[in-house]
């Protein structure tokens, strides 16, 4: 039986790099992504801490997660691709129409 | 025996995420993300929640990948030539690597209190993970259930009217 | 009689109400000008009614106070209107009231065909009318109303030619050389009111109240204080050394305003004041030393500059400031008895010169007119040779002029030499009282230098006017004649009212007592007996010594006389080569010693320039200034803050993370 | 008398009605606009007339506490602790204030009938809310209600600078409204450490009046409520926002400002700022005497070189009001007699002052001196009144400015404040040289500017308004007697209450300045109010735990009142 912390250590990891990569990247949709792999580390926590106290919620929660990020992914793709006719390019710098 | 196994799914995953965050072609990035929902899946099996496993696969890896990777294609997207500013990659890589040591701090010094609730691996086993989620589901969490069904709806017609109209 | 009292004021401002609302309308001038002069002749014979009736009654219970309503009443300070009827008001009205029908029926002829007519009446009578308030008002506060009300008058009637700027220049400078008067008026009254308060507790401010507590008073110290304060006002509204610019530069108004306010009534304001309240002043030693000093001053400085006048009123308007300071001579030696007995002589002759003056004026004008030549009717230089043309004024102003030189036998003389004596023998000063006799015995020389001066250069001589302009001189119409002759004849027999005990008792026995005297002897009855214990008494001078400065006087005004006779009539060469010898003199004395140009100098312009320093340098720049840096601070502040929203995502998404870890550093190293 | 008709609250809400009915009236039919208006004003004033019949000087009908009269009390807000009631009430004081503020509404209102054009209705409708925030100041008791209206007040006049202003109105309004916000913001907060002081309950003044605080806490509280009314009256640094208020406004607007609204800050400091309290009024009477005398100097030297007659104007009211404050602070019963009459006074000439401006502003569009002259023949009627009332604002004998001012320096000379006073008496010059040039520079010389050749003299409207102004000028200066007597039993309660802690600390044998003086009384005077501030506060160490205390209970509660009070004070966040 692994010690919880060795999952929450990966998560933590997960986490950092996709933090990482939400910060450098400037592709829109690798930014997305990132932030799905961001929600994934957390489903991970949410499991482990699930698994270790025996307690059903936190694996519910997940569910939670994933519609929310379904429906991000919607949204945030739709987005995109309105910008992208806008704009012609998903490039984060160009999203700067309230730049002063 | 099962620690190795452990540390090996971990390394892909970790290897996977940084590819996802490195590599130029967002196609490439895509698919190391798709690696990573995997070894996730993997992971949440060995946490004995088979169910979360499969609904991992199904909907990270088959719904929305699916979905980034068409847009991908739609938008053809070219590899990302100019690369950040170095000034914007250092201070991104700081964030992060102070999220990390700020997390693993926590780790170290916080402690699990044990065992809490009354699920456990034998439970699992013996009634089936599904019915055990299904029951949480609609009863302690029926509310939520019901506004994730919402959230989604707004999510669709959100997507429609953002695609469709010209902006 | 004496029930009537409060008629006096009313009537004339029944007359103000009648001219001032419907004198547009009336537009007939006999009509306006007749309310008027009926109004003032109304006050007279009320007046008179009252002086008989006073002189009825005994000796001592010559007074008579009537309260109409109270005024202001709040804590401790009470004001009512009320009336003081007493024998020092009694001559005052009689002065006011006669001079001021005299000029009212002057005023109708001269002012024919000015378009201001009514407006003219109107203040004249609330002139009269704020000027009886003065005089007979019981408390200290309605005569301050009736002193403002008189110097609001003056400023009206010196503005009367409004469109003529230097009018308007002198009329504000009148004022506010009157309200710097007031100034001083003012503090002395709240300290009297506080002293006799707060240490007594006698919270009054009527006359004969304070009379009647005025033991409590000590000597010198605080009522030091209050006396020069009150003499403050005195000098701003008599005309004395300090705040006397304004008098002759008042000449700008029409001349029976020079004679009804800057000869007879409202300058004597401020001898009245000191006459009012004598049991005050003499009190203080001191005070009564600056009051005879800035009198005696004041006479000689004036007499110097009316030599080098060219312009007949200016010499008529530094004479009276002259004959002023000899009434403050007369208060500062605790004379009052002459001094309020000067100021009534010269109420007659002065009014009498002034409207003199003005009937010259008047032909001139017309005369100049008919040339039109712009020469100014007022300069003696373009007169001469008028007595032919205009025989009646002729000689009222000769009278008149004879009266104010001091010539013995006529009013100016008996007046003028009894407190030229008092001063003398007065036994306040010490020492001193050789001094001030010296002065106004100069003065009573250089008086009857310029007054004759005056005379030979506008009556006798050969005329410089042209032949068709001194033709068309003719005499004045008889409503301007009439007071003139009145007001000579006063001058000449008003004399007799005061005879010096000296001359009584020398030419008639005794049998012609000095009425005046005893007449204002209960006013002043509390001054007399508190000089008689206070050691110094009567100053027992031989009789002799008295005609010896008697005849003295005379010589010297004599000497005058033939001085200005040598200059202008026999040798007119003479004036010209003095002024060639002393150049500079003869400026300085002409241009009025550049008092005007120092003031300026010294007080108006400097006023000015620290009050647009304090605007443009205090008020703008730092006050607004600081109001105006706190907004650009603030505005400032939000510019910086603006930076921070630079519009990019991806920087939001870093304040973002820098957010999280920030809190949670904070968390875990708390 | 509790009567059963409640006068005070119709009085002020009558104009409310008013500006409601404006709402449903067609917008460019300007006449209906104005009568309508001028109907309401009228109303209000003929409804304030019964005060003055009702009001019987000494106070002791039944149903009135503490001296005031036509009381009413309705519970209001009741928010766990707090407790404000809706509570009305006047006395000698407040009443004339209310007299003059129903008395100068219609004159303002009757003076713009020509000279708004645009947006007539909510000019109109401006006006008459000014009047319900000025009423409401002057009536209101509670603490709270007070403030409200206090606020109420501020925003019609924003607007009435803001839009109908002249060239530079933006920048006059807001200096005028960020000005007074910032003042009241403070008071606010003292307002509430004075409440928890009080141990909470409701916000009655009578209450608090009788409440002893420590002279620490009194200090900082009577420096907050005098800031507040310093700025509104305005005292001598922070007075700059009253001249760029006068010149930019419209003449209705800048007659009711200088008439009413600077009356909120002295009325404040005679209702608050002094009765509350008293230690602190003695300990700071020569601070804001020396500030008054430099306002009176200060401010008549820098009207005399003013070249926009508006602007002297202004300057004149700040030296005006430089009287009032001295009188107030000289704490006897002339000087506080003499600032309350020159308070009325002040109303009526400097508001006749701005007409007569108004007049020539709306002939010739132009307020600099040098453009004028020679008036006085082009214009005779109007030259009269013009005379009539600078003779009035100078203070001359006879009319209303003399007897108020009169009393002010009477009594600042009698109190401790002697050495204020002789300076003062000098502004008595000083007002006398710069209303006089005006007056000669606009009025006399030469008629030569072709423009002035051509204007008309006033119209009947015109003298319409004019002439109750005049009939007052003259009907105060000759007989004041029904104010002062009104006054008088007000003004003794507010001295026994502003010195009542003095009489307890000085030795009895020199009794306070108010009773009939004992021997060396004037001389005690002097060394009363230093006594008073220099021996230790009778507050242990007790009270300085409670000092601090309010700091941290105001912070918590004025967030807590923020939201209760619904009045339209925005957050409190400090502008500096």
């Amino acid at each position: 039986m692994l010690a919880l912390n060795n999952y929450l250590i990966v998560s933590a990891i997960l986490f950092a790099i996709g933090t990482v990569g939400v910060l450098t990247r400037r592709n829109a949709i690798v930014i997305f992504m990132c932030v799905e792999m961001m929600l994934n580390a957390v489903n991970l926590t949410f499991i482990a801490f699930s698994k270790y106290l025996g307690n059903i919620d936190g694996q519910v929660f997940v569910f939670f997660v994933m519609t929310v990020a379904a429906a991000e992914a919607a949204v945030g793709l739709a987005l995109m691709i309105a910008f992208y006719k806008n704009r012609e390019s998903i490039d984060v710098e160009d999203v700067n129409l309230m730049k002063l | 025996m099962e620690s190795i196994f452990f540390f090996v799914v971990a390394a892909v995953a970790v290897i996977s995420g940084i590819l996802v965050v490195t590599c130029k072609n967002p196609i490439n990035s895509a698919l190391s993300l798709v690696m990573t929902f995997f070894c996730l899946a993997t992971f949440y099996v060995m946490l004995d929640a088979p169910f979360m496993a499969v609904t991992q696969v199904i909907v990270y890896a088959g719904a929305i990948m699916v979905l980034i990777v068409f847009v991908i294609m739609l938008l053809n997207v070219k590899t990302e030539t100019v690369k950040r500013g170095s000034h914007a990659v250092i201070s991104g890589t700081v964030i992060g690597v102070f999220v990390l040591f700020q997390t693993c701090w926590f780790l170290m010094k916080g402690s699990m209190t044990g065992q809490v609730g009354v699920m456990d691996k034998a439970m699992v086993v013996k009634s089936g993970h599904v019915e055990l989620i299904g029951k949480a589901l609609f009863t302690d969490f029926l509310l939520p259930f019901e506004i994730t069904s919402l959230l989604l709806l707004a999510a669709i017609i959100g997507a429609v009217i953002l695609a469709k109209k010209k902006i | 009689m004496f029930e009537y009292v409060w008629l006096i004021p009313l009537f004339p401002l029944i007359g103000v109400v009648i001219n001032g609302l419907f004198g547009k309308k009336i537009k007939n001038e006999m009509i306006i000008g007749g309310i008027a002069s009926l109004a003032v002749f109304g006050s007279f014979l009320v007046s008179c009614g009252i002086l008989v009736q006073l002189l009825g009654m005994p000796g001592e219970e010559r007074h008579f106070e009537k309260t109409i309503f109270t005024w202001i009443q709040s804590g401790t300070f009470k004001a009512d209107v009320g009336f003081l009827i007493d024998p020092l008001s009694c001559v005052m009205l009689m002065v006011v009231t006669g001079a001021g029908f005299l000029i009212h029926l002057y005023s109708i002829g001269y002012m024919h065909g000015e378009e201001g007519f009514y407006r003219y009446f109107t203040y004249l009578n609330l002139f009269v009318f704020s000027m009886l308030l003065l005089v007979t008002g019981n408390n200290l506060l309605l005569m301050f109303v009736g002193w403002e009300g008189v110097g609001l008058c003056s400023y009206l009637l010196i503005g009367y030619y409004f469109h003529k700027k230097s009018a308007g220049d002198a009329g504000k400078k009148a004022f506010v050389m009157n309200r710097v008067g007031d100034f001083g008026f003012l503090l002395g009254l709240f300290t009297l009111f506080w002293y006799m308060g707060s240490t007594h507790n006698v919270w009054t401010i009527n006359f004969r109240e304070l009379a009647s507590h005025a033991d409590m008073l000590p000597v010198g110290g605080v009522v030091t204080a209050i006396t020069l304060f009150f003499f403050i006002g005195a000098t701003g509204k008599s005309a004395q050394i300090p705040l006397y610019t304004w008098l002759p530069d008042a000449m700008e108004g029409p001349t029976p305003v020079s004679a009804l306010i800057h000869a007879a009534t409202m300058v004597t304001a401020g001898v009245y004041m000191i006459a009012r309240m004598n049991f005050i002043y003499i009190k203080s030693p001191t005070t009564l030393l600056v009051i005879a000093c800035v009198g005696a001053a004041t006479a000689l400085f004036a007499a110097t500059i009316g030599t080098a006048q060219n312009d007949i009123k200016r010499v008529l308007a530094y004479s009276t400031v002259s004959q002023l300071g000899y009434m403050f001579l007369a208060m500062g030696v605790g004379a009052f008895g002459a001094g309020v007995f000067h100021l009534m002589t010269h109420a007659f002759f002065k009014a009498c010169l002034f409207l003199g003056s003005g009937s010259v004026i008047h032909a001139m004008h017309h005369a100049l007119h008919h040339e039109h030549s712009d020469a100014d009717p007022q300069d003696m230089r373009n007169m001469g040779g008028l007595r032919k043309k205009m025989p009646i004024t002729f000689w009222t102003f000769l009278i008149a002029t004879i009266a104010i030189a001091g010539i013995p036998g006529f009013a100016g003389f008996f007046s003028k030499d009894e407190i030229l004596w008092q001063a003398f023998s007065n036994p306040h000063h010490g020492e001193m009282n050789i001094v001030l006799w010296l002065a106004g015995a100069c003065a009573a020389g250089l008086t009857a230098f310029y007054m004759f001066r005056l005379v030979f250069m506008t009556f006798f001589g050969k005329t410089r006017l042209s032949d068709k302009a001194y033709h068309h001189l003719h005499e004045s119409p008889f409503v301007i004649v009439f007071p003139l002759i009145v007001l000579a004849a006063l001058s000449m027999f008003g004399g007799y009212l005061g005879v010096p005990k000296v001359l009584s008792e020398f030419f008639t026995g005794g049998a012609f007592p000095n009425y005046l005297e005893h007449f204002l002897d209960p006013v002043f009855a509390y001054s007399t007996n508190f000089m008689a214990h206070s050691g110094h008494g009567e100053g027992h001078h031989s009789v002799a010594l008295e005609w010896g400065l008697m005849g003295g006087s005379v010589l010297i005004a004599c000497g005058g006389i033939a001085f200005a006779w040598a200059l202008y009539i026999a040798y007119p060469a003479i004036p010209g080569r003095i002024v060639a010898t002393f150049p500079v003199l003869h400026r300085a004395v002409y241009n009025k010693w550049y008092v005007d140009e120092i003031y300026d100098f010294m007080i108006v312009n400097p006023c000015k320039a620290f009050s647009n320093f304090l605007w443009k340098g205090f008020d703008v720049v730092i006050v607004d200034g600081v109001v105006n840096g706190v907004a650009a601070v603030v505005r400032g502040l939000s510019g910086l803050l603006r930076h921070v929203q630079t519009g990019l995502v991806h920087n939001y998404a870093f304040s973002m993370a820098l957010g999280v870890v920030v809190i949670v550093g904070c968390y875990l190293f708390r | 008398m509790s009567q059963t008709l409640p006068l005070l609250s119709i009085l002020t809400f009558t104009p409310l009605i008013g500006a409601i009915l404006l709402l449903f009236v067609n917008k460019n039919s300007h006449g209906v606009l104005r009568t309508v208006a001028m109907v309401v004003s009228v109303l209000t004033f003929v409804l304030s007339l019964p005060l003055i019949s009702g009001y019987n000087g000494a106070g002791t009908a039944p149903g009135n506490i503490g001296g005031f009269q036509f009381i009413e009390k309705v519970p209001w807000i009741a928010a766990g602790p707090f407790q404000m009631n809706y509570q009305l009430g006047i006395d000698g004081i407040s009443l004339w204030l209310v007299i003059l503020a129903t008395f100068i509404m219609p004159i303002a209102i009757l003076s713009t009938w020509t000279a708004v054009e645009e947006k007539v209705k909510e000019y109109m409708i401006c006006l008459l809310l000014l009047e319900v925030g000025m009423i409401g100041t002057f009536v209101s008791l509670d603490l709270f209600l007070f403030y409200i209206y206090w606020e109420v007040m501020l925003i019609p006049m924003y607007f009435i600078i803001g839009i109908w202003g002249g060239k530079n109105k933006i920048y006059a309004a807001v200096k005028f409204f960020i000005y007074t916000m910032v003042g009241s913001l403070l008071m606010l907060v003292a307002l509430i450490v004075l409440y928890f002081k009080a141990g909470g309950g409701d916000f009655n003044i009578l209450r608090f009046y009788d409440l002893t605080l420590d002279p620490a806490s009194q200090t900082w509280l009577f420096l907050a409520f005098a800031l507040a009314f310093a700025i509104k009256v305005p005292m001598f640094p922070l007075h700059t926002w009253l001249p760029d208020a006068h010149t930019e406004a419209p003449t209705a607007g800048s007659v009711i400002l200088a008439a009413v609204l600077l009356k909120m800050g002295t009325y404040g400091y005679v209702r608050f700022a002094m009765p509350l309290f008293p230690d602190a009024t003695a300990t700071f009477t020569p601070l804001i005497a020396t500030l008054s005398v430099i306002g009176i100097v200060y401010a008549s030297l820098v009207a005399m070189v003013q070249a926009d007659v508006k602007k002297l104007v202004a300057y004149s009211s700040v030296a005006h009001l430089g009287f009032v404050m001295l009188g107030i602070f000289a704490l006897n019963t002339q000087g506080i007699t003499g600032g309350m009459l020159q308070m009325l006074n002040h109303g009526v000439s400097t508001g006749a002052l701005f007409l007569i401006v108004g007049f020539i502003y709306e002939r010739r569009h132009t307020r600099l001196i040098t453009d004028f002259g020679g008036l006085a023949k082009q214009m005779p009627v109007f030259a009269v009144m013009f005379m009539i009332v600078t003779f009035s604002s100078i203070g001359l004998p006879g009319t209303n400015g003399f007897v108020g001012e009169f009393l002010v320096l009477l009594g600042a000379f009698q109190s401790s404040l002697r050495w204020y006073a002789i300076i003062a008496t000098s502004g008595v010059i000083l007002s006398a040289v710069y209303m006089l040039w005006m007056f000669q520079r606009v009025m006399f010389g030469e008629l030569k500017n072709p423009k002035n050749q051509v204007l008309k003299d006033l119209n009947a409207r015109e003298v319409i308004i004019m002439l109750p102004l005049l009939f007052l000028i003259f009907f105060m200066g000759v007989y004041p007697r029904p104010f002062i007597d009104s006054m008088a039993p007000s003004i003794d309660r507010l001295i026994k209450q502003t010195t009542k802690n003095q009489v307890a600390k000085i030795a009895p044998a020199a009794a306070a300045m108010l009773a009939v003086p004992a021997a060396q009384a004037a001389t005690a005077a002097p060394g009363a109010p230093a006594e008073a501030g220099a021996p230790a506060a009778t507050g242990a160490p007790a009270e300085a735990g409670a000092a601090a205390a309010p700091a941290a209970t105001a912070a918590t509660a004025a967030a807590a009142a923020a939201p209760h009070g619904a009045e339209p004070a925005p957050a409190a966040h400090e502008v500096k």
